[in-house]
């Protein structure tokens, strides 16, 4: 069973975050070995999307990052010296991702990479930034990701997760038969879909083939009505950006306004919505919590004067502007190898405002677990389901158990882990 | 210093790609007169072959013929529907087998990974040189090729069937030649491309790529190799040249980032607009009758 | 199957691609080059209505009549500094221009309104029960509108000088200037006409729908198919066209194809037979691919007319 | 008595390529002047230079003692110059009657319907058949209604190409016919024809006109009787010397 539904321990590795958090929240200078040589900035490479059809939350992403950046420079930076994020536009194609990638590593010899919220451009530019060993950074949520090597790290979860959803549903929804859902046609989306009905099947429930939607498209009628109307008890969505409102506006015009019976992956993604278009939408919300969450929201509300619209298309990233920025300092210089084994133990030490805070990684470079939140609609608002430690749902891959590394994995280990690999 | 060059590498690697296409964009276009609006498929078709070859255990060389072989069947495909369908007509419809395939490469995932991809696992060392090397021998090709009787034939076709109809000539067989050509040139660039990428996924495959590569010819300039060459560096240099510019504003970045495109634009337009014919255009030759 | 929900959907579908079709077939009609950059202006227009009616609180229609005068007017503008120059080129060049400047368009959008959704102001509410079928207040307003100004740019095609004059240019452009009739003129209302009646689709599609600036990018394909699927230049053949398209994409999703198969495959070969929701996209593109196999120059001649 | 159009040492070019190569041409008020010479000689070419489609490289047009070369087509037109092309002579999927109101387009509302009436009267044909599409008539029907259309503005300076091509020889005869009767009303006509003996015989004065150069030129009478011509340039086989040529109207200059 991968899923514990149990609230996270207060054991050893919390007490060590809060103390690390405590130097965070109050802004003191992170602890730099090397006397700083130089005050030229540390580069950091940006790869998101600012245009094009990831836009919305790869704006966000890069917002969040920004503020992370803010606040490593007004703690002291690394190794003494600010740093400095060049922002590359991958403008959802993979070529032109990959391209950045090159620049990014080659000519602005930046000391690691963070970005892509899409796959298709997180495992190119994955793969390529293996090869030159530089660290990359990623939330992008397929599977495949745990394939490409040491250097890869991911921030926020791969499509496995999506089983917690079919078990909250199967717990909230006494008596539910059958389900199917609406998933974006895109990577997450299809991985998503897939598995949920596995996991709708080892549950012995009946799962009616899902929608996957055309991302961008503006006319969901026909699809809709034969996917509501096809006799679900439930309802699992996907849905993201845009694509959002108009589904949810074509349903009520529809006449299927109803949402008791809908349950979301990413319930974030409708918080800027009419309550009518929303109200009764449950999920499970990737969580920005922990005790620094509320700050960075308050910080990102008042510097940009919106909130992201999607907790993957922001916090995450945030975090990993703080991870990596750790790294730098333990690895204690710039040599990119010693930068990614630095990657643990940043972690590991590390409290974060996405997952809940948990940040640690896993052999693979993956989240160790993810922590998500039951949340509903109710009056135009989103609303934990309920108060107590049983809303809080900790994903845990099966792997791996979720346990976090505290150091980097050996060379021979990654030898084994990806088929391949030279050191 | 070697880090700048290993850019300059990977640029002229992706160029020559590229290059390839648009050279194969171009026999069909600029002397064939086919208005391909689908040429991407063939680097869709070719990457796929590649990638799907590879992941079932084959070596790189037959893997990048499958992908040859998979860009001539989809010239050939392409090329029954042509027929004597005229320029926009044929153009929208090369467009829409274009989408069909992109389409189905998105949602058929036991066969091609569906929306997340294949990746490719194979290190193929001095690729881009491989493929610069390969580049050249297309573009030594195709200019022997053109300025054989062939190339004089399918110029002919580009005026109008009538003519090389009347001089006997199988103008069906001659497009399916060109197309298959065009489509092995297409397909091995695809092939590369998966192996440079190392990975292909359906994104790679949209319409834009199509333009992109259309923008390379005509700004260049049709039916002139010299200046199919010089505009895909000319917009290769547009895409790449504009990210060292984007550093210098103190501008948001997603209103910078829109702006390089908005730049993108405008640079292709101005261009087409003050050189109709491209930046080089093809030399009309007389030839004696 | 709701049968009349579906028809609706195609209709709103047909008239919403329609009305874009129609002004970018009749540029097509005269300036012979397929213009890219159609669709973005219809974006353009839709946000142009937007910031009239949202940002300077201005009445909806207000909004939308003054965008579709604007743009009509842009669109001269965008003539007369671009693609006068293309008047004797072949239809090569001019298209990849008109694609330089989509992107141009495109991403100025982003720039200007950023990358997040926008909608007009009104509520949203179910739409009303007729004969079966859910429809929204402004569905039936579109409908109306996209009838009411296709009879009237029938009514000037057909009736009115510089609409024969239109006809004849596109027919023959040597012989109605050797006629004397100022073919700059007659284009500068082409161009008019045909963005002003972008401006009035994009602004419609976003009032149903919703204004993103990759909205254009989801829409020039389809709406290419359209009008290819019908005749170039045949601006009813645009309108068939649509409803070509727009009964093909939901009924294609609709329909549970299995008595058909039954009919060929013996009783009960099938139980359930239907196009995947995911395939949607791929059935105009296999409705083009279709049609033109089998008339390989649409449903209409190619004249204006 | 000044010419009507002259046209000195004009060169005109299809992009790259020249396809006439100074060219002097003369029209007087009235006359019927025939341009002839073999295929792809550069004919059409001069006419549709002289028209504006063409751009002329170098040389001089005046038309009334206008320099017409800065002017665009419409503009030209607009001085008294009308154009009937060949084959493609009609707007099809227009009626006759709005073929005829594009040929006024220029007029104003009332000028417009008289001058279609009056073309209707002239063309019964036409009359009878107004609201009929374009491109349901046959051949000789649509060279008359060309003619109406480019009549309809009473230019003083109308070029005809190909008039009689492909129609039956009756049709043609009837055309040419027409053709005599409009010069007759102090319209200067220029035609290109392939049908040299019918053409010369209607015609004052002729050019011939070889790989974009005028190679002779005179009256139209001695043209047609001149055996060399025949054979050397135009490709036509002449029915040997004619005898007497026809009698011509008596042309009174406007």
């Amino acid at each position: 069973m991968p899923i514990l539904d149990q609230p996270p321990k207060f054991g050893r590795r919390s007490l060590l975050k809060l103390t690390g958090a405590a130097c965070l929240t109050t802004a003191m200078p992170l602890p730099t070995v090397a006397a700083a040589q130089t005050t030229e900035p540390v580069k950091i490479g940006v790869i998101i999307g600012l245009t094009g059809s990831a836009a919305v939350a790869g704006n966000d992403s890069y917002r969040a990052m920004q503020l992370g950046a803010e606040e490593v420079n007004e703690a002291g930076g690394v190794l003494g010296r600010p740093i400095k994020l060049i922002v590359e536009d991958d403008e959802g194609r993979p070529k032109s991702g990959v391209e950045a990638a090159n620049k990014l590593a080659d000519v602005d010899k930046v000391a690691a990479c963070i970005g892509a919220y899409q796959s298709s451009i997180a495992l190119p530019v994955g793969r390529l930034l293996n090869e030159k060993g530089v660290v990359w950074v990623t939330d992008a949520t397929t599977n495949d990701l745990k394939t490409v090597g040491p250097y890869l790290f991911n921030v926020a979860g791969i499509a496995e997760q999506a089983v917690a959803l079919v078990d909250f549903v199967k717990a909230d929804k006494a008596g539910a038969k059958k389900l199917t859902g609406i998933f974006q046609n895109n990577p997450i989306g299809q991985d998503r879909a897939k598995v949920s009905e596995k996991r709708a099947k080892e549950l012995g429930l009946e799962w009616i083939p899902a929608l996957l939607y055309q991302p961008g498209a503006t006319d969901f009628r026909t699809e809709l009505q034969q996917v509501v109307n096809a006799g679900a008890d439930a309802i699992l969505t996907d849905i993201y950006d845009s694509d959002a409102p108009i589904i949810q506006r074509q349903l009520v015009e529809l006449g299927m306004g109803d949402f008791s019976n809908t349950y979301s992956y990413n319930p974030g993604a409708y918080g800027t919505l009419e309550p009518n278009l929303i109200e009764g939408i449950k999920g499970l919300n990737y969580i920005t919590g922990g005790i620094r969450a509320e700050a960075f929201n308050k910080k990102f509300l008042e510097k940009f004067g919106h909130i992201y619209t999607d907790a993957w298309g922001g916090p995450p990233f945030y975090d990993a502007v703080w991870i990596v920025a750790t790294a730098i300092n333990l690895a204690n210089g710039l040599d990119r190898k010693k930068i990614r084994d630095a990657m643990w133990p940043a972690a590991y030490h590390y409290l974060g405002v996405s997952g809940n805070g948990d940040k640690g990684f896993n052999k693979w470079g993956m989240q160790a677990s993810d922590q998500y939140e039951k949340l509903a609609y109710k009056a135009g608002k989103m609303v934990p389901l309920s108060k107590g430690p049983e809303n809080i749902v900790v994903f845990r891959y099966s792997d791996d158990q979720g346990t976090p590394l505290s150091h980097a994995p050996s060379e021979e280990q990654n030898q084994q882990l990806y088929p391949g690999y030279k050191p | 210093m070697d880090q700048l060059a290993n850019f300059g590498i990977y640029l002229m690697g992706i160029t020559s790609i590229s290059l390839m296409l648009a050279i194969s964009l171009d026999l069909q276009v600029g002397n064939c007169g086919i208005v391909n609006f689908g040429q991407v498929v063939f680097l869709t078709v070719g990457a796929y072959a590649t990638a799907i070859a590879l992941g079932r255990g084959s070596g790189a060389v037959p893997a990048v013929c499958w992908g040859v072989l998979a860009g001539v069947l989809f010239g050939l495909l392409m090329s029954i529907s042509v027929r004597n369908m005229s320029g926009t007509y044929w153009g929208i419809l090369s467009l829409s087998l274009a989408e069909i395939v992109r389409i189905i490469a998105l949602n058929e995932r036991w066969l091609t990974g569906g929306a997340n991809g294949i990746s490719v696992l194979v290190t193929v060392q001095y690729l881009p040189w491989i493929i610069a090397g390969s580049t050249l021998a297309v573009l030594l090709l195709v200019g022997l090729l053109l300025g054989s009787p062939f190339g004089r034939t399918i110029r002919l076709i580009r005026e109008g069937d009538r003519l090389p109809m009347a001089l006997g000539k199988n103008v069906l067989l001659l497009k399916m030649e060109t197309m298959a050509l065009g489509g092995a040139i297409g397909g091995l660039a695809g092939a590369y491309y998966a192996l440079m990428q190392r990975y292909m996924s359906p994104d790679d495959a949209k319409p834009i790529e199509t333009f992109i590569i259309w923008a390379m010819v005509v700004v260049g300039g049709r039916g002139n190799v010299w200046g199919i060459v010089l505009g895909t560096v000319l917009i290769q240099a547009f895409y790449t040249g504009t990210r060292f510019l984007t550093g210098l504003f103190d501008i948001p970045a997603d209103t910078l980032a829109a702006l390089r495109l908005v730049t993108i634009g405008l640079l292709i337009t101005l261009v087409t607009m003050f050189r109709p014919q491209g930046l080089l255009p093809e030399r009309r030759r007389i030839y004696p009758l | 199957m709701n049968f009349a929900q579906v028809l609706v959907n195609s209709l709103i579908t047909a008239s919403e691609l329609g009305i874009i079709a129609v002004g970018l077939t009749l540029t097509f009609s005269l300036l012979k080059f397929a213009n890219f950059a159609h669709v973005e202006t219809a974006v353009a227009g839709a946000y142009l209505a937007w910031t009239l009616n949202v940002r300077l609180g201005l009445n909806f229609a207000v909004s939308i009549a003054a965008a579709v005068l604007v743009m009509g007017l842009a669109g001269v503008v965008i003539d007369r500094l671009v693609f006068r120059i293309f008047r004797n080129a072949d239809d090569v060049a001019p298209m990849i221009a008109s694609l330089g400047l989509a992107i141009a368009i495109r991403y100025s959008m982003q720039a200007i309104f950023g990358p997040r959704f926008l909608r007009y102001d009104f509520g949203i509410a179910p739409g009303m029960r007729i004969v079966g079928a859910f429809v929204t207040r402004q569905q039936v307003w579109i409908l109306g509108i996209v009838l009411l100004a296709i009879v009237g740019f029938h009514i000037l095609l057909q009736y009115t000088t510089i609409g024969k004059a239109m006809r004849a240019t596109s027919t023959n452009p040597e012989l109605a200037q050797a006629s004397g009739v100022n073919t700059e003129w007659v284009i500068a209302w082409v161009w008019f006409l045909g963005t002003a009646f972008a401006a009035l689709g994009g602004a419609l599609v976003a009032w149903d729908t919703q204004l993103v600036p990759e909205l254009g990018f989801n829409l020039v394909i389809p709406v290419f198919c359209v009008v290819l699927i019908g005749g170039v230049g045949s601006v009813y053949g645009a309108l068939l066209g649509a409803l070509v398209v727009g009964l093909a994409v939901n009924f294609g999703v609709a329909v549970n194809f299995a008595p058909l198969a039954n009919l060929i495959g013996g009783a009960d070969w099938v139980s359930s037979l239907r196009i995947p929701a995911d395939y949607k996209p791929a059935i105009v593109y296999l409705a083009v691919v279709l049609i033109l196999l089998l008339r390989p120059s649409g449903f209409m001649r190619r004249e204006l007319a | 008595m000044t010419a009507l159009l002259q046209v000195r040492g004009l060169h005109c070019a299809y992009g790259a390529d020249e396809i006439i190569h100074g060219v002097d041409i003369e029209v007087s008020p009235g006359e019927i002047v025939t341009i002839l010479g073999p295929n792809g000689c550069g004919k059409t070419t001069l006419v549709k230079s002289i028209l504006g489609f063409v751009r002329a490289t170098r040389g001089e047009i005046y038309f009334r003692d206008r320099e017409l070369r800065q002017l665009r087509p419409t503009e030209r037109a607009a001085l008294g110059i009308g154009y009937v092309p060949q084959l493609l002579n009609t707007f099809k999927p227009l009626t006759i009657a709005e073929n005829l109101e594009i040929g006024g387009y220029r007029l104003r509302r009332s000028e417009r319907n008289a001058a279609m009436a009056r073309m209707l009267a002239l063309f019964p044909l036409l009359a009878e058949r107004r609201s009929q599409l374009a491109g349901t008539l046959s051949g000789g029907e649509r060279q008359v209604l060309a003619m109406a259309r480019a009549l309809i503005m009473s230019p003083c300076l109308l070029f005809l190409d190909e008039p009689s091509a492909g129609l039956s020889p009756l049709r043609a005869h009837e055309v040419f016919q027409h053709i005599r009767d409009i010069a007759a009303t102090g319209t200067a006509i220029v035609i290109v024809e392939q049908d040299v003996q019918r053409a010369l015989a209607i015609s004052n004065r002729a050019y011939v006109l070889v790989t974009g150069q005028v190679v002779m030129q005179g009256p139209a009478a001695s043209i047609a009787t001149d055996e060399r011509i025949g054979r050397a340039y135009l490709g036509a086989k002449m029915r040997g010397p004619v005898s007497k040529p026809p009698p011509l109207t008596p042309i009174a200059p406007a």
